[in-house]
């Protein structure tokens, strides 16, 4: 299987591939195990962003790697322990697929047949996200803000140099040009479906952000760095992010100064449904806003790096 | 001021006069009229506390209460308040001695030596009025780390060593041994109180009270029992000031001190007398006396031999403790008084010896007496009442120890105390005769000396008239210790 | 291998996680490790998922006529997982990048004998304190 | 909106909510007023917090007003409010220290980024604590480690990014870990609500899949714990760290660790099953008695005092965890007590540190030499901290050495209590290193010394003053781990 590929393989740009390839299995299996949100996920984020993130941190690092000196005798031993109590675990675990076991049996079924109707929206998973568990989904979106911060920090954001060549041999291409150009509104309308049509089908704030992103990525390719930043400055990006985050915290504030506990979309309106859905789809679109301005900047910063190690 | 007053007072005084001293560091004259005062002072709070005190109902004072259950408290108790005193007693007159010797010796910080030294009597204040065994930790500890920086005063290489030496075994000993035996006694009885007759019932197997005796007699380090009594001689790189009040009175008192309160106010002295672990301390006390005598002997160094001599006397105290009878115990008691006046006078004069004639070693001192007639003489006064010998204050304390030890039929004990008072005689008197009676070599002179500076001269006489009277007068000691021992 | 009952699915759950656990604690070259990391990850978002399956159920997407569904609650669980999955990467490459422009080289053990080397260069022993000097 | 009802989520919004406001705002100056004046409100609301929980019990805020186990319940009890104290009042110290310190090892245009980066740490370390929802405790554990990867990473020695590296590896591991553990328990029981997974977990605690996550979430706290033999990140992340972030994470960042450990063991699995059905006890003492020991010799033979005190912190680490596997109410109660005299201990000292870094900009114990003269106020700071570190009284840290100690012997294990004892002696040797350099070295006459700034001091010796205060009035602090532990071992919070 492509794990043991993984392991085996020195060369760290076939390695990332791999996993990439990797990432779109495991999506597929999400999808057949009918978990189409988070398949949608892994194949944008962990088959798309991360294996961009990893190839062009590779072009900063080295591509080779080395041959461990040290044995791996000991790590083998941890990993098969860890791997025996793993299946030592799962001698007990409740049968694949099978209804009766308890992780159906206790607080699932109330999302199931309630879910549609307090939160108003047949998407499930949605429903969950945005409401019932809102409060991850905060989480969550701040920690993609401290991602982005973090590298930011790291990192910091350099002043885009002239192109190199390589890249303008891209830019030049009249055709691709033109085919990008044609691309990109399609990919950000479709973004925008996906964020506005995830508490009906498949879908949300992440899954557009990522869409998005990729759109100004692939004008980014095309037309090289100032271009695209001169579409969005780098420098925004930040406060863009931000600005998502507080979007979301807002909708919660907005709540407690309802005197509603935090994160309580009824207190958007009047009728707690419809106060439900408002709220779920302000959230979303800070989660959208900052997924998105997030993963352009990190892709800005790596990209703005390449030139200058 | 009624008692209550004076207990918070009495610890307080030192405190505040470190404060002055700090304040006042610029200008030396003021700084030490500082301390004497405060000094003056404080005895005399602390004979009124005496004059005052009725033993019928003692008051107590509760500073705070850490855990509960157990308090932070003082209170009055005899053999507290005659360490007190002695204590008290002597701080002046080391002040002004110290005034004199700092001064001839051109000693360095001198504001931080005073400051600590006035910190350390607190805590010795402190350890003295303590109503129970976690308020004297509290003041054992910071006794021992008030004196660090005076036993380090000179800051080279050879001191900083000392101070780990002093530092190590004292703080380990407490930390390690000390305060296990606190908390266990805590565990098993849940107080820490010092009561008349012990705080231990016959529930509790004679075993574990053993394994507590011993942790609690190992665990005083100031007591300096062998093998842990390194530390005292390692001090002894101290100004002489610190080794005569600190190292030959206040921090070794306070240990062996303890041990007495321990085996008097913990365990209680029948208890003490059931337990045959009792016995083997009192042989290992014994042993220290004798062979820290026969150390001694061999010593050329005036001060280190001097230290040696600490360590037997505070020996004595532990093993008329550990004798598990009253008579021991009032021995132990007066001893504390007793040694503290002979021994504090033998530093004074090797002090003397050291600023004036500039003269560290025994083998130098031929002829001296001539020189500095008061000060010899009173050494002689001081060794005298070392040994034991009428009509001086030691002869008292020894008396005491030797009939306990007869009653309880202690041939070892007795033993001890016969062989290390010929072992006195055999380290004191050659220095004596020396001193008189023979010529002065020339290579050892450092020139034309006479009598020590006047400060010196005048701490050193009190004391060693204070040591001739007690042998007269020992009404006051006596009758703290015999209170004690009744409750 | 949806029709494979039972266990199956945990076990090749069980075997992902020791793949990329392995990778990340016995391989030396940084990128390696993180990429074993995003495996071992992944691995345990299968496990979650695979928990919420149920047997012939639909996606948790309310449709007329579907009755059983899938159990929402894991796939929202491992939403946040993966995302937090690749928050940690995107910190981790960035870190090996600033650790390859300072060591020039991602591999563990070289990076741990530069460390070394600067570490001896700081402990030579310390110059002997001498004693202190009144004010 | 009334304030009272809403403090839980306040405690944790306040600072999360910050962290995007400090991007916006951009200027140093007042990002460090934005943060500063957020953290002391979140104290404020812990205070408040404490003092509601005291009077009424456990309080329980259902977010997004869904009732548990459907929604995410906020649980407030004794223990959660007590460390929510510690963390808010340590945060607030130590960004006073910041002002001053922060600006000297951040480069300029990198300090607002890094306050919210800080307030981003400080909020998930709150939001783990206050949080009563097992997933939830993962997502916030991930904020504020993404947060702190970065801040250890700021450190100006190069070793800084290797050591925060080293710490990514192994806190997602430990992560991934907590989570196979959650996964399983929930696979189990059906519930991620904690008080619900403790009432469901009796009737399936035998089987392996239990055991099995049980095992998984120790490991992975662990790991987060630095319990040894995991401490290994440790040591070099506080070394090379920032001044102000080193100050922070050792007063904090372990004591939430040990609190999920306590939660985890205590009101999840409940103590029948941690400490009975499994060997976690013997474990536990067994690993925190080697912690101590081993970890305080090494410190022995370190040259950086930030390094030496950080294997410190894993020997206190160990003193806690031992605390844990004595397994008595008094053990649980000196846990807990440390948890609190540790954090104002290790505060002070590593602050004080901050001060002599700022200063004379290192921390190896030969540029200590003279600074007892030069800077007098740091380092009696240090030396108070780390009397309190060896156990004198009247300090803090003598009254936990008391309870573990008392503990031990309640249980006759009368060796470990000595060998517990052996650990403040090795303290006392490597704190005296530092004290015996500090006042008989001398000054380096070419360089230029003087005493730290008041917003320096001002923190440091809040907190030395705290050591003592609470050596001598222990109510609070005693009180409230009784109360603390009485709830925890009467099962649920």
């Amino acid at each position: 299987m492509i794990a043991i590929a993984v392991i085996r393989l020195r060369d760290l740009f076939a390695v990332i591939i791999l996993f990439g390839i990797y990432s779109l299995l495991t999506a597929a299996l999400f999808m057949d195990l009918n978990a189409v949100d988070v398949a949608f996920t892994e194949a944008a984020v962990g088959a798309g962003v991360t294996t961009v993130m990893m190839l062009s941190s590779l072009y900063l690092t080295s591509r080779w790697e080395a041959t461990p000196k040290h044995n791996s005798l000991l790590p083998l031993l941890v990993v098969c322990i860890t791997g025996a109590v793993l299946v030592y675990a799962s001698l007990d675990a409740p049968l694949h697929g099978d209804p009766s076991s308890p992780v159906h049996q206790h607080v699932a079924p109330r999302y199931i047949e309630k879910g549609p109707a307090e939160v108003g929206m047949p998407n499930m998973v949605t429903a969950v996200l945005a409401s019932y568990r809102g409060f991850d989904t905060f989480g969550e979106t701040f920690v993609i803000f401290t991602a982005g911060l973090g590298v930011l920090l790291l990192l910091g954001i350099q002043k885009p140099h002239k192109p190199q060549p390589e890249l303008n041999t891209v830019a030049n291409e009249v055709v691709l040009k033109v085919v990008v150009k044609m691309l990109i509104p399609l990919i950000l309308l479709y973004a925008l479906y996906v964020q506005f049509h995830g508490d009906f089908g498949a879908g949300g704030g992440f899954q557009a952000g990522v869409i998005f992103s990729t759109g100004f990525i692939l004008y980014h390719l095309a037309f090289g760095e100032i271009e695209a930043r001169r579409v969005i400055p780098t420098c925004w990006l930040p406060r863009l992010a931000a600005l998502g985050v507080l979007i979301y915290g807002g909708v919660g504030v907005f709540a407690l100064l309802e005197d509603k506990p935090f994160l309580d979309y009824s207190a958007l309106a009047d009728d707690p449904v419809q106060g439900q859905h408002l709220g779920v789809l302000l959230v979303e679109f800070g989660v959208g806003i900052t997924v998105f301005s997030v993963i352009l900047l990190i892709f800005h910063i790596l990209a703005g790096r390449s030139r200058q190690s | 001021m009624n008692e209550l007053q004076l207990l918070t007072w009495i610890p307080l005084v030192p405190l505040l006069a470190t404060i002055g001293i700090v304040a006042t560091g610029k200008s030396p004259n003021i700084r030490e009229a500082v301390s004497i005062t405060a000094g003056l002072i404080l005895f005399w709070m602390v004979a009124s506390l005496a004059s005052i005190v009725s033993w019928d109902n003692t008051a107590t004072l509760v500073l705070a209460e850490p855990l509960p259950g157990l308090s932070l408290a003082f209170n009055l108790e005899p053999l507290g308040l005659l360490f007190a005193l002695v204590a008290s007693f002597l701080w002046p007159v080391t002040t002004l001695y110290a005034i004199g010797y700092m001064r001839a010796h051109h000693e360095i910080n001198q504001t931080r030596f005073y400051a600590a030294f006035s910190v350390s009597i607190a805590a010795v204040m402190g350890i003295a009025l303590s109503a129970n065994m976690l308020t004297l930790f509290i003041f054992y500890e910071i006794l021992t780390l008030s004196t660090y920086p005076l036993v380090t005063h000179a800051g080279n290489d050879k001191a900083r060593r000392a101070g780990r030496v002093y530092l190590g075994l004292l703080m380990g000993t407490s930390v390690g041994l000390l305060l296990l035996a606190m908390i266990w006694t805590w565990h098993l009885t849940g107080t820490l109180t010092f009561t008349n007759g012990g705080v231990f019932d016959h529930t509790i197997s004679p075993v574990i009270l053993s394994v507590l005796l011993i942790l609690y007699v190992f665990g005083t380090g100031k007591a300096a029992l062998m093998p842990f009594h390194r530390w005292l001689p390692a001090a002894m790189v101290a100004p002489t000031p610190v080794s005569a009040l600190l190292h030959a009175v206040a921090v070794v008192k306070a240990g062996v001190f303890t041990i007495l309160k321990v085996s008097v106010y913990i365990f209680g002295v029948d208890t003490i007398a059931e337990l045959a672990v009792s016995d083997m301390l009192v042989m290992i006390a014994a042993l220290t006396i004798v062979l820290a005598s026969a150390i001694a002997l061999y010593k050329d160094n005036f001060k280190a031999r001097l230290a040696y001599s600490t360590v037997s006397q505070l020996s004595y105290i532990t093993m008329g403790a550990m004798l598990g009878i009253a008579a021991g115990a009032i021995g132990s008691g007066l001893h504390i008084a007793m040694h503290a006046f002979g021994k504090i006078t033998l530093f004074f004069c090797a002090g003397a010896v050291l600023v004036t004639a500039h003269k560290s070693n025994i083998s130098e001192l031929n002829g001296i007496g001539r020189r500095m007639p008061w000060t010899m003489g009173a050494f002689a006064i001081g060794a005298v009442s070392m040994i034991g010998a009428p009509p001086f204050a030691g002869f008292i304390s020894k008396w005491y120890l030797l009939s306990g030890a007869f009653q309880t039929e202690q041939w070892i004990a007795i033993g001890a105390i016969v062989i290390s008072t010929l072992l006195n005689a055999a380290y004191f008197m050659p220095i004596i005769y020396a001193a008189f009676f023979k010529e002065e070599d020339p290579q050892h002179s450092h020139g034309e000396h006479g009598e020590a500076p006047l400060p010196i001269l005048l701490a050193l006489l009190v004391t060693a008239s204070a040591t001739w009277l007690i042998f007269f007068f020992p009404g006051v000691p006596l009758a703290l210790v015999e209170q004690m021992v009744n409750g | 291998m949806m029709e494979i009952p039972g266990l199956f699915n945990y076990w090749v759950v069980v075997f992902l996680m020791m793949a990329g656990f392995y990778v990340v604690i016995s391989r030396g070259n940084l990128v390696k490790k993180l990429v074993g990391l995003a495996l071992f990850q992944t691995s345990v978002f299968i496990f979650y998922i695979s928990m919420g399956k149920i047997s012939d159920g639909a996606a948790p997407i309310l449709v007329e006529g579907v009755t059983t569904y899938s159990n929402p609650l894991p796939h929202v669980l491992i939403l946040t997982a993966i995302v937090v999955g690749v928050a940690t990467t995107a910190v981790g490459l960035a870190l090996v990048i600033r650790i390859y422009e300072a060591y020039g080289t991602v591999e563990e053990d070289e990076i741990n004998e530069q460390d070394l080397i600067d570490d001896s260069a700081a402990d030579e022993p310390v110059s002997s304190l001498g004693g202190e000097k009144d004010k | 909106m009334n304030v009272t009802e809403h403090l839980p989520i306040l405690v944790v919004i306040i600072p999360l909510m910050t962290a995007p406001l400090c991007v916006l705002l951009g200027q140093p100056r007042l990002v460090w007023f934005a943060a500063l004046v957020s953290s002391w409100l979140s104290f404020a609301a812990a205070i408040l917090l404490v003092m509601q929980v005291t009077a009424e019990g456990p309080i329980s805020y259902w977010l997004g007003g869904w009732e548990p186990p459907w929604g995410i319940e906020y649980r407030i009890d004794i223990l959660a409010a007590y460390v929510l104290l510690i963390v808010s009042a340590m945060a607030s110290l130590v960004l006073v220290f910041a002002r001053k310190s922060v600006p000297r090892e951040i480069d300029e245009h990198r300090i607002a980024y890094f306050y919210t980066a800080f307030m981003l740490a400080f909020a998930g370390l709150v939001g783990i604590v206050a949080t009563g929802d097992a997933f939830n405790v993962f997502v916030f554990l991930e904020i504020s480690s993404l947060a702190t990867y970065a801040l250890i990473s700021m450190g100006k020695d190069r070793r800084a990014l290797n050591a925060s590296f080293t710490y990514l590896i192994m806190g997602t591991i430990g992560a991934t870990f907590i989570l196979i553990g959650i996964g399983s328990l929930y696979m189990m029981t059906g519930t991620l609500n904690m008080l619900d997974l403790a009432a469901r977990l009796p009737e399936v605690s035998d089987t392996r899949t239990v055991r099995a996550g049980f095992a998984f979430l120790t490991v992975g706290i662990g790991l987060k714990l630095a319990l040894f033999p995991l401490h290994l990140w440790l040591p070099n992340a506080y070394a090379y760290a920032p001044s102000m972030v080193t100050a922070f994470l050792a007063a904090t960042a372990t004591k939430v660790a040990v609190y999920l450990l306590l939660r985890t063991i205590l009101v999840i699995f409940g103590i029948d099953f941690s400490l009975g059905l499994m060997p976690l006890d013997n474990l536990l003492l067994m690993l925190g008695l080697i912690g101590v020991l081993s970890a305080s010799l090494v410190a022995v033979y370190q040259r950086d005092i930030k390094r030496l005190f950080a294997y410190s912190s894993v020997a206190q680490i160990g003193y806690m965890v031992l605390g844990i596997g004595v397994a008595n109410t008094t053990g649980i109660t000196a846990a807990i007590l440390h948890l609190f005299n540790h954090a104002l201990m290790k505060g002070a000292l590593f602050i004080a540190l901050g001060a002599v870094a700022y200063r004379i900009g290192s921390t190896r114990l030969e540029d200590f030499a003279g600074l007892g003269r030069k800077m007098p106020w740091t380092m009696a700071g240090i030396v108070a901290g780390g009397l309190s570190l060896i156990g004198i009284p009247p300090t803090a840290g003598f009254i936990s050495k008391w309870y573990l100690v008392l503990s031990t012997l309640e249980q006759d294990l009368w060796p470990v209590a000595l060998l517990v004892l052996l650990g403040s002696m090795l303290a006392v040797i490597y704190v005296w290193k530092l004290v015996e350099a500090a006042y008989f070295g001398k000054p380096d006459e070419y360089r230029h010394y003087q005493e730290a700034p008041i917003s320096m001091l001002a923190p440091l010796w809040i907190l030395v003053i705290a050591n003592f205060y609470f050596g001598i009035h222990t109510g609070l602090t005693v009180g409230l781990a009784t109360q603390a532990t009485s709830a925890l071992t009467g099962g649920g919070g």
